[in-house]
C-alpha cells in the first residue's frame, strides 16, 4: 500500500517536474522579448501612428498598432457648413486622394437632388480621377522604394510624378486638392492644350512606367525585398475586408470602376487588374500595371470627350434622403453616406476611406516578419492615416507583458547564472527601457 | 434591379416583419427600415449565412433623436450593397458587436462606442479611439446635442450653458 | 623628427585625411545626386555639416554610460587616422612601414566599427541597441571575406607590410591581374564594412532611424562622421594600394594617380550605393558566408600555389 | 521564369548622370508655375453690390467684404485672410457680378501675422 503511494507521489512529483519545466520554457520564449516603439514620429512613417512592435530577436510576435493622431473631427464639422463649404472641408480629408472624395461627395449630392451632370463634366471628373491614381501611385512607388532603401528608384518615381502634377496643376489650378468638382459637374473645362500636354504627358510616362513594371519583375535585390513579405492570402482578405491594390493582390477582383460605374466609366472601357503573390510584390505589381491602365483611360477619355456645358446648376437645398456612394479611391473602395434633411447643411455625412478598411488585415501580415521588413509591410498597404482617423489593436494570442530594462537585465542575469556566470555584480543604472 | 428585388423577395419571405421595411433604393442599393436588436440579428445571420452577404463595408451610426441608429453596409460578390439599420434607445444603448461573423466591423464598431456612446457588447478588448486618452466620459461628440463650441480643449471639459441662459447658443 | 610629425599630422597624416574625406563625401552626395537625377549639395556642404555640428548642443542620454559615450568618436577618429599612417600617399611609401602594419590597419579598421558597437551599446536607447547588435552581425558577415581578399594579394608578394606589397607589385605588375577576384570581394564587402547602402541595414533609416547614432548629437556625432568620412577615405584607399598599384617614381605624380584612383573606387562604391536596395541583415550574412567567402577561399589558395611555384 | 539580375537599374543610373537635373536650386532659379494656377485674389469694387455670396460660401471664413460707404454711395472694401484663405476660389465662382479673380501671385509668406490680413 505505501509503496503505491510513494510510486504514486514519485509519479506526481516527475509529472510536476515536467509541468514546471515546459511552463518555464513558455515563460522563457514570452520573456525573450524586445519591445520597441515605431512611431508617432519615425522616418519610415509620413504620418503619425503608433506600433508597438514586440520582437523575439529580429522576428515580430506582435505589434500594437493606434491610428488616431490626425483625428479632425470632419465627420461633425460637415453637419454646421453648407454643402459648397463641405465640397472643400471633404476635399481635404485626405491630400493625396482628394479628388475621389470630393466626387464621392459631389454623386451622393447629385443622387440626392436628382442631378445628372453633363457628359463632359464625367468626363473631366474621369480624367482628374485617373491623374490622381497616377500620381498617387508613383508616390506609393517612390515611399515603397524608400523604406527598402532603394533611394534611386525613389526619385525617379517622384521626378515622374511631377509631370503628374504639372498637368494636373494645369487642368485644375493645384497640384493637390485640386477643386475642380462641383455640385452639378465640374469647375474648369479643359481645352486642346491641356489636352495636347496630358497626352504628351501620357507618353512619356507609359515608357518610363514599362521601364519601372520591368524593373520590379527582373530586379533580383528588389524581389528578395518584396516577395514573400506581408502575405495576405486570399481567405484573410475575405476575411479582413481588405479592399484595393491589397485585396486585388490576392486575387480578389474589387474595382468599383466596373463593379458600379459611376461618373463616365460606364462608356471607358476599364481592365481589371489582378495578381496571385497576395504580398508586397502582388501589390507593387497591381500598382504600376494599374498605372498603365490608368494611361489608356486618360488617353480613351481625352479622345472622346463630348462637347458640351461643364456643370448645371445646383439647389441650396438638398431634398430629405439619404444615399450610399461609392468611388474607386487609388486605395481601393470609398464610400460616402450622405443624409440630409432638407436644408443647406447635411444631418450625417460618414466616409469610410479604403486605408480603414486595410489596416484590419495588418496584424496577419506583421506577425512573423523581420523588423526590417516592417515599413515596407506597413507601406504595401499605402495607409494614409488622414483618412482612417481610426486605430486598432492586435493582440498575441499568449498575451505579452512588456518587459522593462530591469525586467530585461534581471532575465540576462538569471540567463548567464544558468551557465555559470553571475554578472550581476556589474552595476547598471536603473532606467525604463520602454516608455 | 432583377437581382436586388430578388434579395428584397427573399428576405420579406424568410422575415415576415420586414414586410414593407425593405426598399430598393436604385440599382445595387438597398435599405431596411429601423430593426431593434432581436430582428436585426436574425437578417444579418440570415445575409451572411444563407445570401453570400460576404463583405461588411461599414457601420454608420447616426443620432435619431430619441434613439441611436446603425447603419451596417454589408454587400455581396455582385457589388450589391444592403444598408441594414438598427436601433437602440439613447437610454440604453446596447448593442451586440457583429465582428463574431465580421471581423472586419472591429474598428468601425469601436468607433461608435467613442463617438456615440452605444455600448457594443462583445467587442474585443481594446483603447478606446479615434478620441485622445483623457476625453471626460459621457462626452459623445457625434450625438446632436453635443455641441463642439462648449467643448474646452485645455481643460478637456465640455460645459453646456444653463438651461435659461441663452448666452452660449448660437 | 619634425618631418615625420608634420607627415604624420598634416600631409598627408591627419588633417589631409580629414579635409580628403569630406571631400569624398562632397563627391559621393554629388554623384549620387546625380545618378538620381537631382542637383546634389554644393561643394562645402560636408565641412558646413561638421561645423554645423560642432556648435550643436551636445544631448547626453541620463541614463547611458557617459565616459564611454564621449570617448568612442574620438577612439574611433583616432583609430582610423593611426591607421592612415601606413598606407602610400605622397610618393611610394607611407609615412611609417615596418613588417607587418597590413595587419596593424587590418585590426585598426576593426575598431571603428566596434566603437560604432559600443557607442550604440551604451547609448541604451532602443533604436541604437538594435543598431549596434546588427553591426556587430554584419562585421562578422564582412569580416572574414574582407580579410581574406587582403590578404591575398600580400601572399605572393611575401610581406606583410603595404608600403612592401606596393614595391613588390611595382616590380611585378603582371601579378596584379591574378588578384582581381579578390579586388571583388573587397569593393563589395567593403561597401559592407563602411555599412553604405546596399549593406546599411545597421542604420536603416526607414527601420531604425539611425542606429547606433541615434542619440548621438553636437560635438559628437561630428567625430563620428567625421571619421565615417576617414573611414571612406582608408578604405578607398588601402584598396587603391593593395590591388592598383601603379606607380611612377615621381612623388608628385604618384599622389595624382592616388587622388584618382581613389575617386574611381569611391564612383564604384557610390554606385553600387545607388544601384541597389538595402538587404536585411540575414540576407546580408547569407551573401557573405555564401558567395564572397568561398570566392576569396579559392584566391587564397590560388595565391598560395603561385606563391609556391614562385619558389620553385 | 524570367531572367532575374542584381542592380538592374544601373544602366538607367549612368544615363542619368550625365542628364541635367530634374530639380532647381532654390536659391537661384525662379518656381514655375503653370498658367491657371490658383493665387492671390484679385477684387474690383466697381460692380461689388455686397451681396455677401462669397463671404458665405467661403469654407475658410477667409473673406470680409464691408460697406464702408453709403447703401447710395458704396464704398466696398475686401479684407483677405491669407492665413486662412485655401485657395479654392469658391469666391471667385459665386460672385454674380464678377468681381473677384485670382492672379498668379503665390509668394505670400509673411513672418509677421498680422501682414497676412491683406487689403484686397
Amino acid at each position: 500500500m505505501e509503496k503505491v503511494d510513494e510510486n504514486k507521489e514519485r509519479a506526481e512529483n516527475k509529472e510536476n517536474e515536467e509541468n514546471k519545466e515546459s511552463k518555464q520554457n513558455r515563460e522563457t520564449s514570452e520573456r525573450n522579448r524586445i519591445v520597441i516603439p515605431i512611431g508617432p514620429q519615425h522616418p519610415s512613417l509620413k504620418e503619425p501612428s503608433s506600433f508597438i512592435i514586440t520582437l523575439e530577436g529580429e522576428k515580430v510576435v506582435d505589434a500594437v498598432i493606434g491610428v488616431g493622431y490626425v483625428h479632425r473631427g470632419i465627420e461633425k464639422a460637415c453637419e454646421s457648413r453648407t454643402y459648397i463649404q463641405n465640397l472643400y472641408l471633404i476635399e481635404r480629408v485626405c491630400g493625396i486622394c482628394s479628388h475621389t472624395h470630393s466626387t464621392a461627395f459631389c454623386q451622393g449630392i447629385e443622387e440626392l437632388a436628382g442631378i445628372t451632370i453633363p457628359r463632359r463634366a464625367a468626363y473631366i471628373r474621369v480624367i482628374v480621377a485617373e491623374l490622381e491614381r497616377l500620381h498617387s501611385h508613383l508616390l506609393w512607388l517612390g515611399v515603397a522604394a524608400h523604406e527598402i532603401g532603394f533611394d534611386t528608384l525613389f526619385m525617379y518615381s517622384w521626378r515622374d510624378r511631377e509631370k503628374v502634377l504639372d498637368v494636373l496643376a494645369e487642368i485644375c489650378g493645384n497640384r493637390v486638392n485640386y477643386g475642380i468638382n462641383t455640385i452639378g459637374g465640374v469647375r474648369r473645362d479643359i481645352d486642346s492644350e491641356m489636352m495636347q500636354d496630358t497626352l504628351k504627358m501620357a507618353d512619356y510616362l507609359e515608357g518610363q512606367l514599362k521601364y519601372y513594371l520591368d524593373l520590379v519583375m527582373t530586379d533580383k535585390v528588389l524581389s528578395a525585398r518584396l516577395v514573400g513579405i506581408g502575405k495576405l492570402s486570399r481567405e484573410d482578405a475575405l476575411k479582413f475586408g481588405v479592399v484595393g491594390p491589397v485585396a486585388r493582390a490576392a486575387g480578389i477582383m474589387d474595382d468599383i470602376r466596373i463593379i458600379e460605374p459611376y461618373a463616365a466609366y460606364d462608356e471607358i472601357p476599364v481592365n481589371p487588374v489582378t495578381d496571385t503573390h497576395a504580398d508586397v510584390f502582388g501589390r507593387t505589381v497591381v500598382r504600376i500595371k494599374e498605372m498603365l491602365e490608368s494611361l489608356e483611360i486618360i488617353r480613351y477619355s481625352v479622345k472622346n470627350i463630348p462637347d458640351g456645358d461643364i456643370a448645371v446648376k445646383a439647389p441650396r437645398r438638398i431634398p430629405a434622403g439619404e444615399v450610399i456612394s461609392r468611388t474607386e479611391a487609388p486605395r481601393g473602395e470609398n464610400i460616402h453616406y450622405i443624409r440630409s434633411n432638407g436644408t443647406d447643411m447635411p444631418d450625417r455625412v460618414r466616409i469610410r476611406a479604403p486605408s480603414q478598411a486595410n489596416w484590419q488585415g495588418m496584424r496577419h501580415m506583421l506577425q512573423g516578419q523581420y523588423l526590417a521588413d516592417i515599413p515596407i509591410t506597413i507601406a504595401a498597404i499605402d495607409p494614409c492615416y488622414s483618412c482612417t482617423d481610426r486605430a486598432i489593436v492586435v493582440n498575441s494570442e499568449s498575451g505579452t507583458e512588456i518587459m522593462d530594462w530591469q525586467g530585461l537585465r534581471q532575465y540576462s542575469i538569471e540567463w548567464y547564472k544558468k551557465r555559470g556566470i553571475d554578472v550581476s555584480l556589474v552595476k547598471m543604472p536603473e532606467r525604463k527601457f520602454y516608455a | 434591379m432583377q437581382a436586388e428585388q430578388e434579395i428584397v423577395d427573399r428576405l420579406c419571405e424568410e422575415f415576415p416583419f420586414l414586410k414593407g421595411r425593405v426598399h430598393v433604393q436604385r440599382q445595387k442599393r438597398i435599405f431596411t427600415g429601423h430593426l431593434v436588436k432581436e430582428e436585426f440579428e436574425q437578417v444579418i445571420r440570415y445575409l451572411h449565412n444563407n445570401m453570400g452577404f460576404y463583405k461588411a463595408n461599414h457601420v454608420v451610426g447616426t443620432d435619431e433623436g430619441e434613439n441611436l441608429g446603425f447603419i451596417y453596409l454589408l454587400s455581396n460578390k455582385e457589388g450589391i450593397m444592403l444598408a441594414l439599420k438598427e436601433i437602440a434607445p439613447k437610454s440604453d444603448p446596447k448593442i451586440n458587436s457583429m465582428t463574431c461573423i465580421y471581423p472586419s466591423l472591429e474598428r468601425h464598431e469601436r468607433e461608435l462606442v467613442d463617438l456615440f456612446g452605444a455600448e457594443v457588447q462583445g467587442l474585443p478588448e481594446g483603447p478606446s479611439y479615434p478620441l485622445p486618452d483623457g476625453w471626460p466620459k459621457g462626452n459623445y461628440p457625434l450625438r446632436k446635442e453635443w455641441k463642439p463650441e462648449y467643448f474646452d480643449k485645455n481643460t478637456m471639459t465640455y460645459n453646456p450653458p444653463d438651461a435659461g441662459n441663452d448666452k452660449g447658443k448660437r | 623628427m619634425v618631418l615625420k610629425l608634420v607627415k604624420i599630422l598634416i600631409f598627408p597624416g591627419f588633417s589631409f585625411l580629414a579635409i580628403y574625406g569630406m571631400f569624398l563625401e562632397y563627391l559621393d552626395r554629388k554623384i549620387y545626386a546625380r545618378i538620381q537625377n537631382r542637383m546634389g549639395p554644393p561643394w562645402y556642404q560636408p565641412l558646413a555639416d561638421f561645423l554645423k555640428l560642432l556648435g550643436k548642443e551636445i544631448i547626453i542620454p541620463a541614463d547611458s554610460n557617459k565616459k564611454m559615450f564621449k570617448i568612442l568618436p574620438i577612439v574611433s577618429l583616432a583609430a582610423v587616422a593611426s591607421a592612415f599612417v601606413y598606407i602610400p600617399v605622397f610618393g611610394n611609401t607611407s609615412s611609417a612601414f615596418f613588417e607587418g602594419d597590413l595587419i596593424i590597419v587590418l585590426y585598426l579598421m576593426t575598431i571603428t566599427t566596434i566603437c560604432m558597437f559600443l557607442a550604440g551599446w551604451y547609448s541604451r536607447g532602443v533604436y541604437a541597441t538594435i543598431g549596434s547588435v546588427r553591426t556587430l552581425t554584419q562585421m562578422f558577415a564582412y569580416e572574414v571575406p574582407l580579410f581574406m581578399a587582403l590578404l591575398a594579394p600580400a601572399l605572393i608578394a611575401k610581406t606583410w607590410s603595404i608600403t612592401g606589397m606596393t614595391a613588390f607589385y611595382e616590380e611585378h605588375p603582371r601579378y596584379i591581374l591574378i588578384n582581381i577576384p579578390a579586388l571583388f570581394v573587397a569593393l563589395i564587402s567593403g561597401q559592407g564594412k563602411l555599412e553604405r547602402a546596399p549593406f546599411d541595414s545597421p542604420e536603416a533609416e526607414t527601420e531604425i532611424v539611425s542606429g547606433v547614432f541615434v542619440e548621438y548629437s553636437g560635438r559628437l556625432l561630428a567625430f563620428f562622421k567625421l571619421s565615417v568620412d576617414c573611414e571612406l577615405v582608408l578604405v578607398a584607399s588601402l584598396i587603391s594600394a593593395i590591388f592598383l598599384p601603379i606607380m611612377t617614381d615621381i612623388a608628385v605624380l604618384d599622389f595624382v594617380i592616388y587622388l584618382l584612383k581613389t575617386i574611381g573606387i569611391l564612383i564604384i562604391f557610390s554606385l553600387m550605393r545607388s544601384i541597389m536596395a538595402r538587404f536585411r541583415i540575414d540576407q546580408v550574412v547569407k551573401i557573405c558566408w555564401r558567395y564572397l567567402t568561398p570566392i576569396a577561399t579559392v584566391q587564397i589558395i590560388i595565391n598560395l600555389l603561385i606563391r609556391g611555384l614562385l619558389t620553385l | 521564369m524570367i531572367k532575374q539580375r542584381i542592380g538592374k537599374i544601373i544602366n538607367e543610373a549612368v544615363k542619368n548622370f550625365f542628364r541635367k537635373p530634374a530639380t532647381i536650386s532654390l536659391a537661384k532659379d525662379k518656381i514655375q508655375i503653370v498658367k491657371n494656377y490658383r493665387g492671390k485674389l484679385v477684387y474690383d469694387p466697381a460692380n461689388c453690390t455686397g451681396c455677401g455670396m462669397c463671404v458665405r460660401n467661403c469654407p475658410a471664413a477667409a473673406i470680409t467684404i464691408v460697406n464702408e460707404g453709403t447703401k447710395e454711395e458704396r464704398k466696398m472694401k475686401a479684407t483677405l485672410n491669407v492665413g486662412h484663405c485655401i485657395f479654392c476660389c469658391q469666391c471667385v465662382d459665386s460672385c454674380p457680378k464678377k468681381c473677384l479673380s485670382y492672379s498668379q501671385n503665390i509668394d505670400l509668406a509673411s513672418f509677421n501675422k498680422e501682414e497676412l490680413k491683406m487689403q484686397l
